[in-house]
């Protein structure tokens, strides 16, 4: 049996038995099978030896028993890494940053403990999927929507913990959390925002409460156990439009950018969208890359070929959501917003009305848009065994962009990287006034290619940094290194972020490496 | 031991994989499913919609669905619930150690009495 | 303390005795007027919504508007933008320093009878 | 020459000589006459040995002035407290909780260091106030509004910080920031978001960077001086029109409330929207048996009954409820989001509209005096107009459910409570529940301080028992006056003031010695705490 490290085997043992004792023994897992279910299903380290795995797992079914395993865990030092539903996949799924942890799997704690359908909002457990709380809603035909990423299958508690996004106009996950009930590493049970009062009237309506607001210290990090959130949910819409504008020219998306900002800023547009480049996908389809790869084909050439093809250089699809007359009327306005741009053309896109029938239900293109959670976006990852994601932010402008196809493009080049051996997309709006670029890095059973992915992953790493952009979220293979790049004044927040960490949580049994927040003992000497 | 699991998938599965369709049946869409409240139905079949539908059901986007179509290009149905060969081994070896993109499935997860119940229900029409 | 200040405060504005000053040059009051726009033209100024004009108006005074007025001395001035009055505030030496507090003075004191 | 608690003469005036080195002499103020001025000019202390009056002042211009200031209070222990602009009247103003600390104050910081109008947003310092923001503006005719709070003197960072409110679509002004500069109790220096990266390129258009998101920890706390905060700015919308919803009877709020919510929070009704009722500010309403006049609000017992009420409403043909919507956007779209609200509305029996003016922008800054400025982002005064003859005021100001029901038991609530304290509740400014936060409502009641100790005696004891009587409801408050921090403090009380207790652990860690404004929001540094307990 695998040992959490700096732990004697007959300490370990006695740390199970008290584990069992406070939740059951069924509910504390230790065989080698049972841990092969907690590792990272999509591991870059597969059949190496730097592979994650856990020690044990518990799985607590309620507040109480959280506190108790913790206690438990102080009192042996044994590190905990905490899982909702474990589904945080690309980015290291339900294992741990250290191996032989003990998985801390909340999953059982799934009860939907109240949605309100007139204020908006719900307040789950860390278990809840997104599929429960929709299932929830539908059976009891609540008029709200949830905002689920695509998949659906993770937990509203451990997305907007992960600071994760969706597709609809409440996609930034986190913004909308609305007050916390949070286990401490010491085994005390904080209430944040308006549930610091008993009896509040107001902990899902209102975030900040009183005095410093702390939620956000519990968002990416491991110095605290979150047990119950509140999330704001969507008033159904009564309408949903959306429509594709498209510009021929390279340059034409400085202007376009522009007018995009404008549009989403002033929330007229609403929900994500990604960019998009028939002319790319079109190199693409010639074997050359989305980024722009030395020798590839040039942006002039591209251009020619598009006024001869009539293929748009950039393109992308807006969505609207609201009254029907509202929706049409900002459409109209959003093509008036970008008619400034020479050659610009407008594609007509969907309309729905809500609520939609079952069967149109069941057959609209991205269901997560509208509120329904579905797993749809493994259909699109082909024959990968698995993916780790590389997302880094960039400014929302043309500018930018042009910038971040250049230097991806030199970084492939440099690296040799064939241009198809990534999943990349254009950057995305998955959060407010900001584009987020995604790199599928596939995974394959395969020893060579993983470790080669890695060390192309840690170049665009450094690459970005060189150049001002950083990732909004990270794999636990790169948690170092990306908190690495976030080094302003010798890594100041860094060290702040543990020097809190000392003081919450003195044994660091928390999550360790988490975001790259190690206990005082695992610190690594630091560049 | 991950890798073993593996090899022995396919071996299993290429054992079974000569046997023919089932007999069709009438599946509830998952649409309907995803608020049915399970009254009345077996407990193998309201843990399948539960947990494997939203992957293996019918409609669209069903990755688990679309990957055995190419997989089987119709020698067997796409649908688990309506392949007759499956066996409760091979469908418990899959939940619990995944495959390609499906990832594993913890006992907190679905539990090793509802798993059963999802062995029963997707091998209640194999022939003795 | 306080109490004293506000009495003193009260003299002041009653008092009509102030001692006289050399003339300002033109330059003071034009920075005068740039303070006074910049600090006290929000409460003190015309247009709507000036709760200073407003409260003077309502207590008769005519004009209500300081930079009508013919009647205001330097350490009146002075003595309400440092101690303040009703709820008007005081204002501090980072926000408006005593060079500047000269010239608002030489502003709004420009068109006084000699 | 005044001393801070627990520092000898001669440690405080060496501290003076180093503060002195560090920023200048003439930025160091220590004669009564100076220090005065960080007074709180509505103190509900007047005349009395409770007022909490500073020590002196020091006034750093940059950044690594302040790092200096720091350190040098950290070296003799001497407590700061931190003012941007000065300017929270109503809850302290620029005087300290405790008597004695040394005002930092950072009005010289007023640099508006970038603006951007083409991904909205702007980069500053804690001295500038929304004035200057807005002159900065409109001196270079960008296209961007601000948000501003009634009055506008105050600084964008002290209001964020406060987590006060305004008007526009991004009213909610801690929300609207994105990105921080910090500096510790210890002298160093943080960048919070994306700012932690080196040459970040999004510090102003991603708020949370990456691993834990710090940035909460530092508004209404003591944990660390801000000392650059970006914010986000609206694009220029093209129009702007508001409308009246005016319903009838008294339980008609219940929906009123509930269609609020849905058009709030699809974010068709964007502007903060306050409840009003023409029927209970009406003298005719005040001239009803024992009727509550001004203090329109609250139902006091004995007052007159809603069916009476209700009667005089109909006699007089006045709206019991009503609220004004505000849309901003393109011209048709607004004029389309507001039938939208007409037909939402349209199902509860008698409702009436007032369609409002629709604006068409950008304005002619001639016609600022013409405009519902603080709807326009437009920084003014205005609201001192409704001081009358007081001599300041403080501000009570709980949060309470965005329902109708919410609204009739707080009615009730503090109706009872005047009642049982003997106050007339004609006494206090009674404003209705505004959103000036999403998805909820706060009640401001304004305290009206006198040069009157007994008068102001009594007006905190009044304070306090309002806090109490809310907190049995489930109500507390946003945001509070430094003389009832502690109070308020109290009542978010639970598992043992748990959550305080992780406020007191956070701020012994990062500020050992308790130098940063000691007692703000109830976080007491922990020599003090062990002297109170």
């Amino acid at each position: 049996m695998r040992l959490p490290p700096g732990v004697s085997a007959s300490d370990f043992s006695a740390a199970l038995t008290q584990f069992e004792n406070a939740i059951g023994k069924e509910w504390v897992f230790t065989s080698d099978e049972d841990m092969e279910t907690y590792r990272d299903s999509f591991s870059p380290f597969w059949h190496e030896e730097e592979d994650r795995v856990p020690s044990a797992a518990v799985a607590p079914n309620g507040v109480e028993q959280v506190q108790a395993v913790v206690r438990i865990a102080n009192q042996y030092k044994i590190p905990l890494w905490t899982i909702s539903t474990g589904k945080n996949l690309a980015y290291g799924g339900s294992a741990p940053a250290l191996s032989g942890c003990v998985t801390l799997d909340l999953k059982r704690m799934n009860r939907i403990l109240e949605v309100n359908d007139k204020n908006h909002y719900a307040l789950v457990e860390p278990g809840v999927s997104y599929f429960d709380l929709y299932r929830y809603i539908q059976d009891n035909k609540l008029k709200v929507w949830i905002d689920p990423p695509d998949p659906g299958w993770g937990s509203p508690v451990g997305n907007s913990l992960e600071r994760g996004g969706g597709r609809g106009v409440l996609h930034d996950h986190f913004a909308t959390v609305c007050g916390m009930e949070i286990v401490l590493p010491n085994g005390e049970l904080v209430r944040t925002g308006m549930g610091a009062m008993p009896g509040a009237k107001t902990w899902q309506q209102y975030r900040y409460g009183f005095g410093p607001y702390v939620d956000g210290l519990f968002s990416q990090s491991n110095f605290g156990i979150v047990t119950k959130m509140g999330v704001w949910l969507l008033p159904e819409p009564e309408a949903y439009r959306d429509g594709t504008v498209a510009v021929t020219r390279h340059d034409d998306l400085i202007p376009f950018a522009e007018a995009l900002a404008y549009l989403y800023n002033s929330q007229i547009v609403q929900g994500t969208s990604a960019l998009d480049s028939s002319l790319l996908n079109y190199r693409v389809s010639k074997g050359g890359g989305v980024v722009d790869l030395p020798g590839d084909i040039s942006v002039a050439e591209l251009e020619r070929i598009g006024r001869e093809q009539n293929i748009p250089y950039w393109s992308i699809e807006l969505h609207f959501y609201g009254p029907a007359r509202v929706v049409d009327l900002q459409w109209e306005y959003a093509k008036e917003k970008f008619s400034a741009i020479p050659g610009i053309t407008f594609k007509e896109g969907r309309f729905y009305r809500f609520p939609l029938e079952p069967k149109e239900a069941e057959a609209v293109p991205l269901p997560q848009a509208f509120g329904i959670p579905n797993l749809q976006v493994f259909g699109l990852l082909g024959k990968a065994e698995g993916h780790m994601d590389f997302s880094p932010i960039i400014p929302l402008s043309g500018e930018a962009v042009f910038e971040a196809l250049k230097v991806f493009g030199d970084v492939y080049h440099e690296m040799g990287i064939p241009p198809r051996n990534q999943f990349i997309s254009l950057p995305w709006t998955f959060f407010p006034r900001a584009f987020v670029f995604l790199f599928g890095f596939p995974i394959m059973h395969d020893v060579e290619f993983n470790r080669r992915n890695r060390e192309v992953f840690r170049r665009m790493i450094q690459v970005c940094a060189e150049h001002g952009w950083g990732e909004y979220r990270t794999h636990i293979a790169y948690m170092d290194d990306v908190a690495s790049v976030y080094s302003y004044n010798s890594h100041a927040l860094w060290r702040f972020h543990e020097t809190i960490k000392d003081t919450l949580d003195p044994n660091g049994i928390l999550s360790p490496g988490k975001q790259g927040i190690w206990p005082k003992s695992m610190r690594k000497p630091r560049a | 031991m991950k890798k073993a699991a593996m090899l022995l998938a396919m071996a299993v599965a290429a054992l079974f994989g000569a046997r023919a369709a089932a007999a069709q049946e009438k599946v509830t869409p998952s649409w309907t499913v995803a608020t049915v409240s399970g009254q009345g139905q077996p407990k193998g079949y309201v843990e399948y919609q539960k947990y494997c539908v939203v992957c293996h059901g019918e409609g669209v986007g069903r990755p688990g669905t679309l990957a055995l179509q190419a997989k089987y290009k119709g020698a067997l149905p796409a649908l688990l619930d309506r392949r007759t060969d499956l066996t409760p081994a091979l469908i418990k070896m899959y939940v619990r150690n995944g495959i390609t993109v499906m990832p594993t499935f913890r006992k907190t997860e679905i539990s090793d009495a509802e798993l059963d119940a999802i062995a029963a229900y997707l091998t209640r029409n194999n022939k003795p | 303390m306080k109490s004293a200040k506000t009495a003193l405060l009260i003299a002041m504005s009653l008092s009509c005795a102030a001692p006289t000053f050399a003339s300002p040059d033109d330059a003071q009051i034009e920075r005068g007027h740039q303070v006074y726009d910049k600090w006290c033209f929000p409460c003190h100024g015309t247009g709507s919504g000036k709760p200073g004009t407003d409260s003077l108006r309502q207590r008769g005074q005519n004009p209500a508007v300081l930079e009508e007025r013919t009647d205001l001395t330097a350490p009146m001035i002075k003595t309400f933008v440092r101690h303040g009055v009703l709820f008007m505030p005081m204002f501090r030496k980072t926000e408006i320093g005593d060079a500047d507090l000269d010239a608002i003075a030489a502003y709004l004191t420009r068109n006084n009878k000699k | 020459m005044r001393v801070p608690p627990g520092v000898t003469p001669n440690d405080f005036s060496d501290a003076i000589k180093q503060w002195e080195e560090a920023v200048g002499k003439d930025w160091v103020f220590t004669s009564d006459e100076d220090v005065d001025l960080y007074r709180d000019s509505y103190s509900p202390f007047w005349h009395e040995d409770l007022e909490p009056i500073p020590s002196a002042a020091v006034a750093p211009d940059t950044v690594e002035q302040v790092q200096a200031v720091v350190k040098i209070a950290n070296e003799h222990k001497i407590p700061l407290w931190t003012i941007s602009t000065g300017k929270n009247l109503g809850y302290g103003g620029s005087a300290p909780l405790l008597g004695g600390s040394v005002v930092l104050d950072l009005k010289r910081m007023d640099r508006v260091l970038e603006v951007n109008d083409k991904n909205h947003y702007a980069l500053v310092e804690p001295g500038v106030s929304y004035f200057d923001l807005y002159r900065y503006i409109q001196d270079r005719g960008l296209k961007v509004w601000i948000d501003v709070p009634d009055p506008g003197w105050g600084s964008l960072i002290g209001n964020a910080l406060d987590r006060g409110g305004g008007y526009t679509p991004l009213r909610d002004h801690f929300d609207a920031h994105c990105g921080m500069e910090v500096v510790l109790a210890n002298g160093e220096i943080i960048r919070t978001g994306m700012g932690a990266l080196p040459g970040s390129k999004t510090w102003q258009q991603y708020r949370y960077g990456f691993g834990p998101y710090v940035d909460g920890i530092f508004s209404q706390s003591n944990f660390g001086v801000v000392t650059k905060m970006g914010f986000w700015l609206l694009p220029e919308p093209e129009a702007f029109k508001s409308g009246n919803v005016l319903v009838q009877r008294h339980d008609d709020l219940v929906p009123l409330i509930e269609t609020l919510n849905y058009l709030m929070n699809s974010n068709i009704v964007q502007g903060t929207t306050t409840i009003g009722s023409p029927l209970l500010m009406s003298r005719a309403a005040a001239q009803t048996a024992g009727g509550s006049g001004g203090s329109a609000l609250v139902m006091s017992p004995g007052g007159p009954t809603i069916e009476q009420l209700e009667q005089v409403g109909r006699d007089q043909n006045l709206a019991y409820w009503n609220c004004e919507l505000n849309f901003y956007g393109p011209p048709k779209v607004v004029e389309a989001e507001w039938e939208f609200a007409k037909e939402k509305y349209s199902v509860i029996p008698d409702v009436k509209f007032v369609d409002g003016p629709t604006y068409a922008l950008p304005y002619d800054p001639k016609d600022v005096d013409k405009l519902p400025k603080r709807q326009f982002g437009i920084p003014s005064l205005t609201i001192f107009g409704l001081m009358g003859r007081s001599e300041g005021h403080m501000w009570f100001s709980p949060i309470i459910p965005m329902t109708g029901e919410a609204v009739f038991e707080a009615q009730k609530v503090f109706g009872q409570a005047y009642h049982d304290m003997g106050v007339p509740a004609i006494s206090q400014l009674f404003v209705f529940p505004s959103s000036f936060f999403p998805r909820s409502f706060v009640i401001l009641c304004g305290f009206p301080i006198y040069h009157d100790v007994e008068k102001n005696r009594r007006s905190r004891e009044v304070f306090k028992g309002l806090v109490k009587a809310a907190a049995e409801h489930g109500w507390g408050e946003y945001r509070t006056h430094t003389a009832f921090m502690d109070t308020v403090s109290d009542v978010y009380s639970y598992n043992d003031h748990a959550l305080r207790h992780f406020h007191e652990t956070i701020k012994d860690a990062v500020d050992p010695n308790g130098i940063l404004s000691p007692g703000r929001c109830g976080v007491w540094p922990k020599h003090v705490r062990k002297a109170r307990a």
